[in-house]
């Protein structure tokens, strides 16, 4: 059927070239493919999500996909409000029975580059950088750890965020300047969190020489040859499959948590890293990769109890 | 990783927190000193941030986003003026006005420019300004104490740095050793005196307006292509607040405001590494109260707490003669 | 030039505002026009997006009862001299009251809650400002400096508390819990719902009734007591003031309160009446639209409400516009506000001898055919 | 001498030609003439705000003349700002001193002239220049003093110091004695001897006729804004220059009956009071007032009268000391301001009444309540009753003829003698028992003053008490019934009005003990 889509981004804008830019990415493969055209909005106040929201419903368009947690309680109000409008909502579950919830099993991601980082690093000492101090950014750090560990039980690992409110989100400065500040502790291997900040963390590893690790969209390119990796989370998979399953009318409401089984997380290999990634990282990725699908590995996921056992 | 190490790479971070903060203070000294209160420094460091990071990157060098940089905040500069000089508008209102036109201009122009929302493309290395490393910086990086206080805290740092710590006894002399400094202090104090000797009170005021956008020009483009690769949407958040909280900390003076800038600093430096860190004994320590601390001291200062704060005689009153 | 001439009122208060407005818009357009855009299809969505359909009156409407609460608030503190640069701070912790009491006295009914939270919201933000308004009172500290230091100081306690305190267990986002069902103002909508009257839905709640009480009470307060009459003296003249026996440390301490708890009452529109919780950065910048709210609006509560509706009409034809526009964004309303603040506020006697002059002219022009 | 002309004949130092200046609405110069012969010392007077300021100021650059041409040294000149002025050898000590305070006494010396963009230099040239300068001329001051804590008459010096460092051969003082002590102002008069014994010029603005007929040779009088006359000060008398300076004859004769002192009202009990500086401007005054009888204050302005009338008024803090009012203690502070007198019944015209006793921007209805606003009759309720509050302005405003009777006018368009009349109603209206009036009349015309007077004297024979501060002489002399007056910031003697004259004021306003100064007149030829 004809659809008419629409993305709400998160603070940080469709070009954060992490989070927003996957679920833009997404939308616009769908364009490429399908010739369908669809609306997007970035969000610049919190009382905006609900406009915006409102907004597209109010135009009739359908399925509204809004980007982020954040977004949960506006969303829940208009979806009240628009009850033949199908919303999707991304890393939240909000129980309504036009809206769709997609989570993802970052833990499990995040676990495999956390392997990548321990086998690349030189010094034994890798560092995380998150953005905005919330559950589920220690989720990502959590399952890190766990990989880093497992790969080198005796590395040490770094662990700062950049703050507590939404502007943690985009704050590259203070990322680049945190992530200097691992450096000089001897950290060589980096892996942020933290959305448009993290674009600072990657730049001030190209800059000291060291290796970062990008998330959420594919951030091989951005230094080629200083990013060991991304962690993907297929958010544009995500956006992709709301456009296309309500187009063949086959859109549910309800939860789908997307995990490494799934295809919902991964890592990225591409030309710009491959000189980084060893034949033994590789192996040791694939074994994990193979324990954790088959349920025979489990990651500690941070936000099932609120701790890290690391 | 001993302790030494840890306080001197907290102290590297502090140089280059306080950098533009130093910049932008001296910047707001010379304007405040000449008796035009200068609100509007936050709004002219994101204008030159934004157009440092734009014609960097077109121009894919540095000093050109630099002279860019100091163009655009010298005619913010002379708006300034144009408002509270010539047409004796407010100075408060004048620069709240500046400051909220630049954080949508900057905004705006940058989405229409490069759709990104807001964003400037970020910079490649020959675009940005490079750290430098001092003569002998690695020969001497193992000499314990000195050695490392010479190559991780003075070496290694962008040509902006040093600028900026060049600029404050730069800014001393001028203020305190030469017939500008001499008439542009005076022009803040008594205008009557300045004029009645024969000195254009207008033309002094706009020289020293001019001079604060130089200094904050300079001050934006460190932020966007020294420190960082890219201008983002109001990336200046309130640095340029601070830098004022710190010129008045510093009771308009230079020296004294690069120590507050080197606290406010290292506040800052410190406040970053602290998100969500444990002390030991002590527990979380909230970020936020040192964050807050710049602004906390400031007014304690300022009501007279810990010394005098006696801003310029005629701050803030436009000049006027004939009634 | 001859700027002791006296103009006319309606010259004062009518014709140079609108030219500064004007000019304002001028410029504004000529950006507009610079980033590749048509001037008049910006106009057009403006006035749609603010004007053109039932549910964008709401929100208009919902945009100006902040920006009547904070313009009212500093026109308060300028009556007495003071630029009470401080309303973000002291709206943002003024929504601290609010919640607190809508929190932890649910139990309350709500004719009741109304009250309580009406105070709560007056305690908290004039116990906010009243710190920045001692210092300048008794020790002399600018209130400018000091208020602008309290609003980052406020920034950083809301996050602190937010983060900290009032966040749920468990939940993301550094805000507090929903307040009960009972306790949230109504919405005009589901109001007119009740007596029969289907409107759109849109944010706008009976704290707009509020604000335009609260502009009546300004307006009496300012000119039709004796406090208000203290405040003007003490702002005109403080010389006069203390000849007068009016003391003016204690006027700017009042007025400085009085504008503190105005500018939280933008709090209940946000936190009691749209959000339904407290939310990071709620003020969103609606404290410093209100200095231009109030520049030109002349300080005057009925100027307020004009402008207020102008500014509210520009954020939400704003936001239209950026849906409409990609290369619009919402950053345009910024700019036109810097530049509104700009013409009015700061180069308000541009046009001042020129328009005298023209009215020196026709003026005596009138009077020699009468003379005549 | 480098002035002489064509002719041979010596050119005048100045020569100014239809000067013409307006200040908005106030025509401030009205098409001035005026001649300053070489090697002179020549005064100008006139009253306050006759325009002898702007004037000078036009000489100095300072201000542009709207009209009339200016000749320095029989060339035509254009001066367009004070540097002109500097180079053709004017220099010019305000009224209001023009110095930097933060800065040294060389700082603001060199301040224009530096000799280099580079400080250094200029100043070790300035500091053997100002050793000599102050060899020459007597004039003592610490070259790195800083001007801010020097006295009032140090700086005076430095201003002329500044004037001399700049080359000037013309000196233009405005009203330089209004604010030094009798010793200063000798000094200083020595100083301009010497000057004109070198051959610079002298301009000398000066209220005080005394100083006119002792130093000038030549005086022109100005006033409301026009030059009335010129005289050789040996050709002239005090009481020709001040009858051109008013208009009139100066002892205007107030039809005034014997006063009848009852009860005393007001009794000052060695008040002192400082400045936030902690100068101590008025020390250990002690006298009475009683109802019924009008007592003056004279002196020098700037001699600690001001500050006592605001202390009596509730609006200066007292250091020490005690105020009685019907018996009661109204020593201010301690609960007691300017509300809390007049609540007692104590009213309070205050000498700036720009400054002061009025809101310009206000209407005439609401400058009217300044200082009454909590008045019951002005209220209804919790609101100020506007009503009520127009009536009574009305009614003030016919009882005191201010024109135009229009309660909604806007202060600020009332000319000034209007403002001082509603000024006047407003305190004299409420029947106060105590009225402290200070300069009562300033920049009044002729008629209103002799309304102000007979409402005073009215007050007085209605059983008040009065308190009159004022610099005019004729005014206390005709009003009070007993003078005080005051020198340095104490009161040093009392005269019956009876006894006194302008003579006996004068030397004791400088100073001399009252005593003396009473035998020193015997011997007056
Ligand atoms: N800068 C000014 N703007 C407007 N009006 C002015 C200005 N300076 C003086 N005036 C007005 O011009 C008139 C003449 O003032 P001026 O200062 O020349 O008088 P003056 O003779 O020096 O008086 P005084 O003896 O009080 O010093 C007064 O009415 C005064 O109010
Ligand atoms: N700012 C103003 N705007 C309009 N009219 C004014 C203004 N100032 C003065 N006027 C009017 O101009 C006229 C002259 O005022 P001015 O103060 O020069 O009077 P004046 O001749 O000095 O009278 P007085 O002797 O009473 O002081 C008055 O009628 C006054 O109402
Ligand atoms: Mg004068
Ligand atoms: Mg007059």
């Amino acid at each position: 059927a004809e659809i008419k889509p629409a993305v709400v981004y998160d603070m940080g804008g469709r070009f954060d070239r992490s989070f927003n830019q996957g679920a833009y990415n997404g939308a616009e493969k769908y364009k490429a493919d399908k010739g369908t055209e669809y609306r997007d909005f970035e969000i610049q106040n919190d009382s905006q999500r609900e406009q915006a929201m409102r907004n597209f419903a109010r135009r009739g368009m359908s399925p509204i996909v809004a980007i982020g947690f954040s977004q949960a309680s506006a969303l829940e109000k208009v979806a009240k409000e628009f009850p033949e409008t199908k919303f999707t909502i991304i890393d939240m579950v909000v129980d309504l029975p036009n809206v769709q919830s997609v989570v993802f099993k970052e833990h499990e991601g995040s676990f495999l580059v956390g392997i990548l980082a321990a086998m690349a690093s030189e010094t034994g000492k890798v560092g995380f950088i998150g953005g905005m101090d919330i559950p589920l950014i220690r989720k990502f750090a959590c399952g890190y750890v766990q990989g880093v560990k497992y790969a080198n039980p005796n590395a040490e690992i770094f662990q700062n965020m950049t703050g507590t409110t939404g502007a943690a989100w985009n704050d590259p400065v203070k990322g680049g300047e945190l992530a200097k500040s691992q450096f000089d502790r001897g950290a060589d291997v980096v892996y942020h969190a933290a959305g448009g900040t993290g674009v600072g963390v990657l730049q001030a590893a190209a800059d000291a020489g060291k290796l970062g690790i990008g998330v959420d969209s594919n951030q091989n390119a951005l230094h080629p040859g200083s990013v060991l990796t991304s962690m993907l989370k297929r958010v544009d998979v995500a956006v992709y499959e709301a456009f296309e399953d309500a187009a063949n009318d086959t859109w549910k409401p309800g939860v789908s948590v997307l995990g490494l089984a799934e295809g919902g997380v991964d890592w990225a290999r591409d030309e710009n890293n491959d000189k980084l990634i060893t034949d033994d990282m590789k192996a040791a990725v694939a074994k994990a990769t193979e324990e954790i699908t088959s349920g025979s590995l489990a990651v500690h996921d941070y936000m099932s109890d609120s701790a890290c056992p690391m | 990783m001993d302790n030494f190490e840890l306080v001197i790479l907290l102290l590297d971070a502090t140089l280059r927190t306080s950098t533009p903060l130093i910049l932008a203070a001296l910047a707001g000294m010379f304007s405040e000193r000449s008796g035009t209160i200068n609100l509007a420094l936050e709004g002219m460091m994101l204008g030159g941030a934004f157009s440092a990071a734009t014609v960097a990157y077109y121009a894919g060098n540095p000093w050109i986003g630099l002279l860019a940089a100091i163009a655009t905040t010298v005619s913010l500069s002379l708006l300034h003026g144009f408002a509270c000089i010539t047409h004796k508008g407010n100075q408060v209102v004048s620069g709240m006005a500046i400051n909220i036109l630049m954080s949508g201009l900057t905004a705006l122009v940058g989405i229409a420019l490069f759709a990104q929302g807001g964003k400037t493309p970020s910079l490649d290395h020959g675009s940005r300004f490079q750290p430098i490393t001092l003569p002998g910086a690695d020969a001497v990086a193992d000499v314990p104490i000195l050695g490392s206080l010479y190559s991780e805290l003075l070496s290694g740092h962008n040509i902006l740095v040093y600028i900026a710590f060049l600029a404050v006894p730069a800014a001393w002399w001028v203020m305190y050793r030469t017939r500008f400094g001499l008439r542009l202090r005076a022009v803040g104090e008594n205008p009557g005196a300045v004029d009645t000797a024969g000195i254009g009170v207008i033309a002094m005021r706009y020289r020293a307006v001019m001079c604060s956008g130089v200094l904050v020009g300079m001050s934006g483009a460190y932020l966007s292509t020294a420190q960082g690769a890219s201008f983002l949407q109001d990336m200046t958040a309130g640095k340029g607040y601070i830098a004022l909280a710190a010129m008045v900390f510093g009771k308009w003076r230079p020296f004294p405001a690069l120590f507050a800038c080197l606290l406010f600093g290292f506040l800052d430096a410190a406040a970053t590494r602290m998100q969500g860190v444990v002390l030991p004994g002590i527990g979380e320590v909230p970020v936020q109260l040192v964050q807050a601390l710049p602004y906390v001291l400031t007014v304690i200062l300022l009501a007279g707490f810990i010394g005098r704060a006696i801003p310029p005689k005629s701050l803030g009153r436009p000049y006027v003669k004939e009634r | 030039m001859n700027d002791t001439v006296q103009l006319p009122r309606w010259i004062d208060v009518g014709v140079l505002p609108v030219i500064n407005l004007l000019l304002a818009l001028a410029v504004s357009g000529l950006v507009v026009l610079a980033i590749g855009e048509s001037p008049s299809e910006v106009v057009e969505i403006l006035l749609y997006g603010a004007f053109g359909y039932e549910e964008a009156w709401g929100y208009t409407l919902y945009y100006t009862t902040n920006f009547i609460f904070t313009g009212l608030a500093f026109a308060v503190a300028f009556h007495c001299g003071l630029f009470n640069i401080g309303a973000e701070g002291q709206a943002y912790v003024g929504g601290l009251g609010v919640i607190l009491a809508a929190l932890y006295l649910d139990f309350l009914p709500f004719p009741i809650m109304m009250i309580v939270a009406i105070l709560a919201a007056t305690a908290f933000g004039a116990a906010w400002a009243y710190i920045p308004a001692y210092l300048q009172a008794r020790r002399g500290s600018h209130v400018v400096i000091t208020t602008i230091m309290f609003n980052f100081i406020a920034s950083s306690l809301m996050v602190y508390l937010l983060v900290n305190v009032l966040r749920p267990q468990g939940s993301m986002n550094p805000e507090s819990k929903q307040i009960a069902e009972h306790l949230r103002l109504p919405f005009i909508h589901d109001m007119a719902a009740s007596l029969g009257i289907e409107i759109a839905r849109s944010p706008l709640n009976l704290s707009f009734v509020y604000a335009l009480i609260c502009s009546v009470l300004v307006w009496l307060f300012i000119w039709h007591t004796r406090w208000g009459y203290a405040i003007r003296t003490v702002g005109a003249n403080a010389v006069a003031a203390t000849y007068a026996g009016i003391e003016p440390g204690r006027y700017i301490i009042m007025a400085m309160m009085i504008s503190g708890a105005l500018s939280s009452f933008m709090a209940l529109n946000e936190v009691m009446g749209v959000q339904h919780r407290l939310l990071i950065d709620f003020t969103a910048g609606y404290g410093f639209v209100g200095i231009a709210v109030a520049l030109m609006g002349r300080n005057h509560p009925f100027g307020i409400f004009l402008s207020a509706l102008l500014f509210g009409m520009l954020y939400q034809g704003g936001a239209e516009l950026s849906f409409e526009i990609p290369t619009i964004s919402n950053d345009m309303v910024v700019v036109i506000q810097g530049l509104v603040i700009l013409f009015t506020g700061a180069m308000e006697h541009m046009f001042r001898p020129r328009v005298t002059k023209i009215y020196m002219a026709w003026h005596l022009r009138r009077h020699g055919q009468e003379a005549a | 001498m480098h002035g002489a002309g064509e002719t041979g004949a010596v050119q005048p130092a100045i020569e100014l030609r239809g000067i013409d200046k307006r200040f908005g609405a106030v025509h401030a110069n009205k098409s001035i003439d005026l001649r300053v012969e070489k090697g002179t010392i020549h005064g100008i007077v006139g009253e306050n705000g006759a325009g002898k300021s702007t004037l000078m100021s036009i000489l100095y650059g300072f201000y542009q003349a709207d009209g009339g041409t200016i000749h320095v040294d029989g060339k035509l000149c254009v001066i367009k700002g004070s540097e002109d002025a500097i180079a053709l050898g004017i220099g010019m000590v305000h009224q209001h001193f023009m110095l930097v305070e933060t800065f040294t006494v060389l700082e603001n010396v060199i301040l224009g002239v530096e000799g280099g963009a580079v400080l250094r230099a200029g100043v070790d040239r300035a500091r053997e220049e100002l050793k000599r300068l102050e060899r020459e001329y007597a004039l003592d001051v610490n070259p790195d003093a800083i001007v801010g804590e020097l006295s009032v008459g140090a700086q005076q010096r430095v201003e002329i110091l500044k004037a001399l460092y700049r080359g000037a051969e013309i000196l233009i003082l405005d009203e330089p004695t209004g604010v030094l002590t009798p010793q200063e102002a000798d000094h200083l008069f020595r100083i301009l001897e010497t000057l004109k014994e070198q051959g610079k010029t002298v301009v000398l603005i000066t209220h005080k006729l005394r100083e006119i007929m002792a130093a000038t040779d030549n005086v022109s009088v100005m006033r409301q804004g026009e030059m009335v006359a010129h005289r050789k000060t040996a050709e002239t008398s005090p009481e020709e220059i001040s009858e051109l300076m008013v208009g009139r004859k100066v002892l205007l004769h107030i039809e005034k009956g014997e006063a009848a002192p009852a009860a005393i009202v007001l009794e000052v009990d060695n008040l002192c009071v400082d400045t936030l500086q902690g100068v101590r401007k008025v020390k250990n005054a002690s006298f009475t007032v009683r109802a019924g009888e009008i007592v003056g204050i004279a002196g020098v302005s700037g001699n600690g009268q001001s500050e006592l009338l605001e202390a009596l008024g509730g609006i200066r803090p007292v250091t020490e000391g005690q105020v009685l009012f019907n018996g009661q203690d109204v020593t201010p502070g301690h609960g007691v301001d300017a509300a809390e007198l007049r609540h007692r019944g104590v009213a309070h015209v205050p000498e700036d009444r720009h400054r002061m006793a009025m809101v310009t921007g206000f209407s005439a209805k609401e400058a009217a309540i300044l200082g009454y606003e909590d008045d019951p009759a002005y209220q209804k309720g919790i609101f100020l009753n506007w009503h009520a509050i127009a009536d009574a302005t009305e009614h003030m405003m016919s009882e005191f003829d201010v024109r135009p009777n229009d309660p909604n006018l806007k202060a600020a368009n009332f000319s000034g003698g209007n403002q001082q009349k509603l000024v006047l109603a407003r305190e004299m209206m409420r029947d106060p028992e105590l009225l402290l009036v200070g300069q009562p009349t300033r920049g009044v015309d002729i008629g209103a003053i002799e309304f102000i007077h007979k409402r005073i004297v009215a007050m007085r024979d209605a059983g008040k008490a009065v308190l009159l501060v004022s610099v005019e002489l004729d005014e206390i002399m005709s009003l009070a019934d007993r003078i005080l007056v005051m020198c340095n910031g104490s009161i040093i003697g009392e005269v019956a009005a009876a006894d006194a004259n302008e003579r006996v004021l004068g030397l004791m306003m400088a100073g001399v003990a009252p005593n003396e100064a009473k035998s020193a007149e015997g011997h007056h030829v």
